[in-house]
């Protein structure tokens, strides 16, 4: 006779939280999600400017992403990022100034200015390299974790970022199929924003949480508020110590809103209400941040305006300095092909 | 093309647009299904409007996944309908590789055509606005070498959709190019009413006896353009052919222009290496070598992956009018 | 902070059971289950004799794959098969003899003789045409239901089988996402047989139960003893029920056993010790049932010898028969690439 | 080829297996990753014992999905590992082609060589084995357009060796395709040690004044074999070339051939239009036009969708060395 699955020995719990944060620990928080904030709002205001045919911003996903950063350690673990991520590779150790190198696509740029700004790279920073092709990444990431492994670097974890639409490809479930068969060390963070373009997670999936998927896999799901940073910043701590252990991939979803139109090409008003935007917009996590350091005394008024103001600076500088840098030269299209020179140009 | 008397002026995506709320609207049979084909109205606003008109079913707003887009819609071609099914970006096409040329290319052949697969699938593709790496890409050349698998890829409104009709009425699933540079840039008439322009017909847009240009896509525009200003500069003439159908291709059309001309350039954004260029010119090297007199020219997007953001990049890839006029001139004076 | 996924409004339930089976409906399932071990031991048979390069078998598939074909409806449902489905074909009604078409690459073969053994097809019954790309088949049976769905013809669902090694390919996933979100009228039949040539299910998932994955994409999943026929019929026949009634698709688990080695190619012994294969050998499906079916004195042991005759006189027939048919004709490679000529040949 | 003293006398699968090998014992960032290649050895056998000489970290048994057996051997090669994948017959690497074509080929490109991506994919293809439509199939020209990617295709067991240690050397991504038909058909003398055979370098299997012919794999044989015969008919003299590596292409030893015989013939078992041979003759019909005297010849597999099972059909397809040696001959006479 029929039955119905047995209990998953690895079914969902809720993580251990309250990691401690020193006072520094969430100023840095806080400091890491305005840089992302102003970075993005330049890019759309350049945009606009007509200073670049492009930006993609990520309003909304600050705390998931400056949380994430934190917990990534610098010089051990590895990010594979999409295209969303510009604040989480800053958090991870990626330059402010590069950043606007790939916005002016500047010969400087990491990539040669070759692909679309957002998409950063970092070996140095252990940033990984990316495609547009959304999902492309992750079986990168499950390789890169079972090199760790199969080195026997204990002490590294890989983070792979996406977001919920990226779930439905085919080679999202492969990457997490082979990461929880081979319990390779190994974070997945999911960017639940609700959208992807114009496409709501109704018309993505039949769930309504992408952590309950991770089931299938043999791994833990966790649900997290995406909007708080120290929520996040306790689930990928965790997550990354039960990896570090052999205790195998986590697959965490920070459930988060994207408040923008999904690029400066875009214009989320032809398919999605104002009034949906707003009714997120008063969880913004950038402003209940602020309003939470302030309640709890780790900042004063006098702080925030401080910070904002330097971080704006930085911005402001970064904006200009690579504004005045030279765009690649036309010969740079043809380096970098395989190594060495590749076959004669006709 | 039929004759009709009442045609209207059009850019591309205004032809590929109509043509499509046309198919909706002649047979029930018919089905749009894509990335943000729904609400958005597709990323270039071709179905804008569409859902409201026919309804979720018939303007399917899919999932994030390529192969399942392809997939599914050959399931419902081989059950009875007629799905064109959009991949937003040629680049994305990618993950459906499997769905074209393992599953749909050959429905008919392997099931010695118990099973048939009419599916048109349509995608942009093509550079010059600043897509990057990785929303600029052509495609035809990685297909083109698949039997059991038709490839349009019009230039003008008209073509676009004459083509379209064709390949949403054909019986087997036609890959339907869009260059997203000609979309806003190239108007043109299109007769109103269902017509056909028959799949693996080129078209002779300017005759000449100097030099036969093979071309396609937004470079048959420019070919031609630069042939009208050869024209107007010291008389040359020219002779393009705009390929339409890359397969089945139309050699009769290639070899008869070679026969008169004698000398042949093929011109095509998408890399050489490989490219649709080669099979253009071990046709004519196969069918009609002691017709020419000049050495076969491919001037082709270079051998590198893409071309990259930055503009000095983009530049450097595409092939400007310019570069296109000193070839022809080139090769009408050997 | 984090918490577990909440649990799903399609968590798995055990099914309704004990569908009555008339005596007739019984001895039709023994039957086909007899025909299929038949024809598939003559498939090697042919091949040891050299008579046939290559031929599949299902040895401990029969009982998962005689009851899903009784469940079909004959005229109104569609059969989305796979390689080692011979016997669920010709349970939904597959002639016999033109399984020996296919075995013998015959033009008779409804394929023409092109593809390998074991991959039927036959429109007019509605068995529809497959390759050997693993989980290939898998969005086409979902396309089907979905145009079942849109001409409303809510009599008829599609029937969808594969292995457990094909649950690991993307398509396998996208294919049960859109399912699940548009709760298509189709049954998805896992014949979990444990193995994928070489490579068991514990190299192939991390998880237990393939029916666990069903959680993730909005559907219920169903375990089923493979072995026990009425049991699958039971769950295939609840499932088709339920996807009538628009309570969309379920993903049934039968667990089973592959007695033989892949095909033909292959020789089992080199990575499975002879015990495994003995200890599921004891609970082989074919003498159980005829064992149940002499318990419950639906047949006698007269009527069970009669039987095994008769069927051993078709598969001889359609032997014999199938051998004396021509191939097909060089020129036929050259049809049917698509409708009309094709291109001239060199 | 470096010359060694110790040569021992293999089949393609043993020259294959043994590169592999030592590849293995050699260097601990050596991986061999695909479907049943762990206790069962591969489906030919070619990693045969491995498992338990290696280990199951290095001899990997992956599931069935053949995007992530190269998709997590990409990310093990931009991390420091030399993942030797394998797609278990090379019609079965469609579902791998975005990670082949989007991902590989463009990570050093993309980056800027901030990562690279030093990558094998190994994989059996070609006919004439009873294979039927889908364990058949030629795939070259679906990726030799791909700009990144390098392609060889060996023939012999000293190319299998030499190959296959250069394309695990190479810091680029390299497809590397066996014939399986000459698996177990040929055998030759295989230098013991390590040393490779260069990426596009072409070999000239005999030399002839009277007409070139260039092919590769399985038809490279019988080439060299149909030539043979010719020569021993009537003295004919045809020069021919076992292209071995198809990208990068060796443009320099085909055109110093054909500029000396006067006459190309390509020959390859893959499907004609589009194929390897569109380029080859391009080629030369861009370089070397005034130096033919005959239209240049391609004698290819026909364009269906694949060989069929039933053996007419497979007969068909295949190009026998009979029908080589015809095309030859009518193509010295011309
Ligand atoms: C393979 C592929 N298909 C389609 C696209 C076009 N595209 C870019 S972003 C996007 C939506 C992604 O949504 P999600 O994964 O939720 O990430 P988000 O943008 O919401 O952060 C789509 C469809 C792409 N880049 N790659
Ligand atoms: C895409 C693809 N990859 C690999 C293969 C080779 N192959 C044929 S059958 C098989 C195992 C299938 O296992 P499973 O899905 O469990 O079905 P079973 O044979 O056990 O019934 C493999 C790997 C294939 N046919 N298609
Ligand atoms: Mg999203
Ligand atoms: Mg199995």
């Amino acid at each position: 006779m029929a039955k119905a699955p047995s209990a998953h020995p690895h079914a969902p719990v809720a993580v251990a939280s309250h990691h401690e944060l020193s006072k520094e620990q969430l100023r840095a928080l806080f400091r890491s999600m305005l840089l992302q904030r102003t970075v993005d709002n330049r890019g759309f205001q350049l945009n606009r400017q007509g200073k670049i045919p492009f930006a993609a911003g990520s309003e909304g996903h600050e705390a998931v992403q400056a949380a994430t950063g934190m917990a990534f350690q610098r010089g051990k673990d590895l990010l594979y990022p999409y295209y969303r991520d510009v604040g989480l590779c800053m958090a991870c150790g990626f330059p402010t100034i590069e950043v606007f190198y790939s916005l002016f696509a500047r010969a400087k740029d990491n990539g040669g200015g070759r692909q679309f700004p957002s998409h950063l790279t970092k070996r140095a920073a252990g940033i990984s390299s990316f495609s547009s092709i959304i999902a492309g990444h992750m079986t990168h990431a499950v390789g890169a974790a079972y090199a760790l492994k199969y080195r026997n670097e204990r002490d590294r974890v890989v983070i792979c970022s996406f977001g919920e639409g990226s779930t439905s490809e085919g080679e999202w479930h492969e990457a997490l199929n082979f990461a929880g068969l081979h319990r390779l060390p190994i974070v997945f963070v999911c960017e639940n924003n609700k959208w992807a373009i114009s496409t709501p997670q109704e018309k993505q999936m039949a769930v309504q949480d992408v952590a309950i998927k991770a089931a299938g896999y043999g791994m833990q799901g966790i649900i997290v508020d995406g909007f708080d940073p120290i929520a996040v910043y306790d689930a990928v701590t965790t997550a990354r110590a039960q990896a570090l252990d052999g205790g195998g991939p986590t697959l965490i979803e920070a459930k988060c809103y994207r408040f923008l139109s999904h690029t400066t090409d875009d214009d989320d008003r032809t398919y999605r209400s104002k009034a949906e935007v707003e009714s997120h917009r008063k969880d913004d996590p950038v402003p209940r941040f602020e309003h939470w350091l302030l309640e709890h005394g780790v900042m004063s008024a006098g702080d925030v305006a401080a910070m904002k103001k330097d971080v704006l600076r930085e911005v402001n500088e970064c904006t200009d300095a690579a504004e005045a840098e030279p765009y690649p030269q036309a010969s740079d299209l043809y380096t970098n092909v395989v190594e060495g020179a590749w076959e004669p140009w006709q | 093309m039929a004759v009709t008397s009442a045609t209207t002026v059009m850019n591309n995506v205004e032809a590929v647009r109509a043509t499509l709320y046309e198919a909706l609207k002649n047979d029930p049979r018919t089905l749009i299904m894509g990335e943000d084909v729904g609400p958005r109205g597709n990323v270039f606003l071709i179905t804008k409007g569409f859902l409201d008109e026919f309804g979720p079913q018939r303007v399917l707003d899919t999932p994030l996944a390529e192969a399942s887009i392809v997939g599914i819609a050959i399931g419902m071609a081989m059950e009875g309908l007629r799905p064109i099914a959009e991949i937003q970006f040629a680049d994305f096409i990618y993950p459906a590789f499997n769905q074209i040329v393992g599953e749909a290319a050959k429905t008919r052949y392997r099931s010695n055509g118990d099973y048939t697969c009419p599916l048109v699938i349509r995608t942009p593709y093509g550079g010059g606005v600043r897509g990057s790496l990785s929303h600029s890409i052509s495609i035809e050349a990685l297909f083109y070498h698949v039997p059991g698998l038709k490839i349009v890829a019009p230039s003008t409104p008209a073509d676009m959709k004459g083509l379209l009709n064709a390949a949403i009425d054909d019986p087997d699933p036609v890959l339907y190019l869009e260059h997203k540079k000609t979309y806003r840039l190239i108007k043109g008439e299109v007769p109103a009413g269902h017509y056909v322009v028959p799949i693996g017909k080129a078209a002779i847009r300017r005759e000449g006896h100097q030099l036969t240009v093979v071309s396609y896509g937004l470079n048959a525009h420019q070919a031609l353009e630069a042939a009208n200003q050869l024209e107007a500069d010291d008389g040359t003439k020219v002779e393009v052919i705009d390929l339409r159908s890359i397969r089945p291709m139309d050699k009769q059309t290639i070899l008869e222009s070679v026969r008169k001309t004698r000398k042949l350039l093929i011109i095509h954004e998408d890399n050489k290496f490989g490219g649709v260029g080669a099979e253009i010119s071990a046709l004519v090297a196969e069918e009609a070598l002691f017709d020419l007199d000049a050495p076969i020219g491919r001037l082709c997007g270079p051998d590198v992956p893409a071309m990259g953001y930055a503009l000095p990049l983009e530049e450097e890839f595409m092939i400007s009018t310019e570069r296109m006029k000193q070839r022809m001139r080139e090769m009408v004076q050997f």
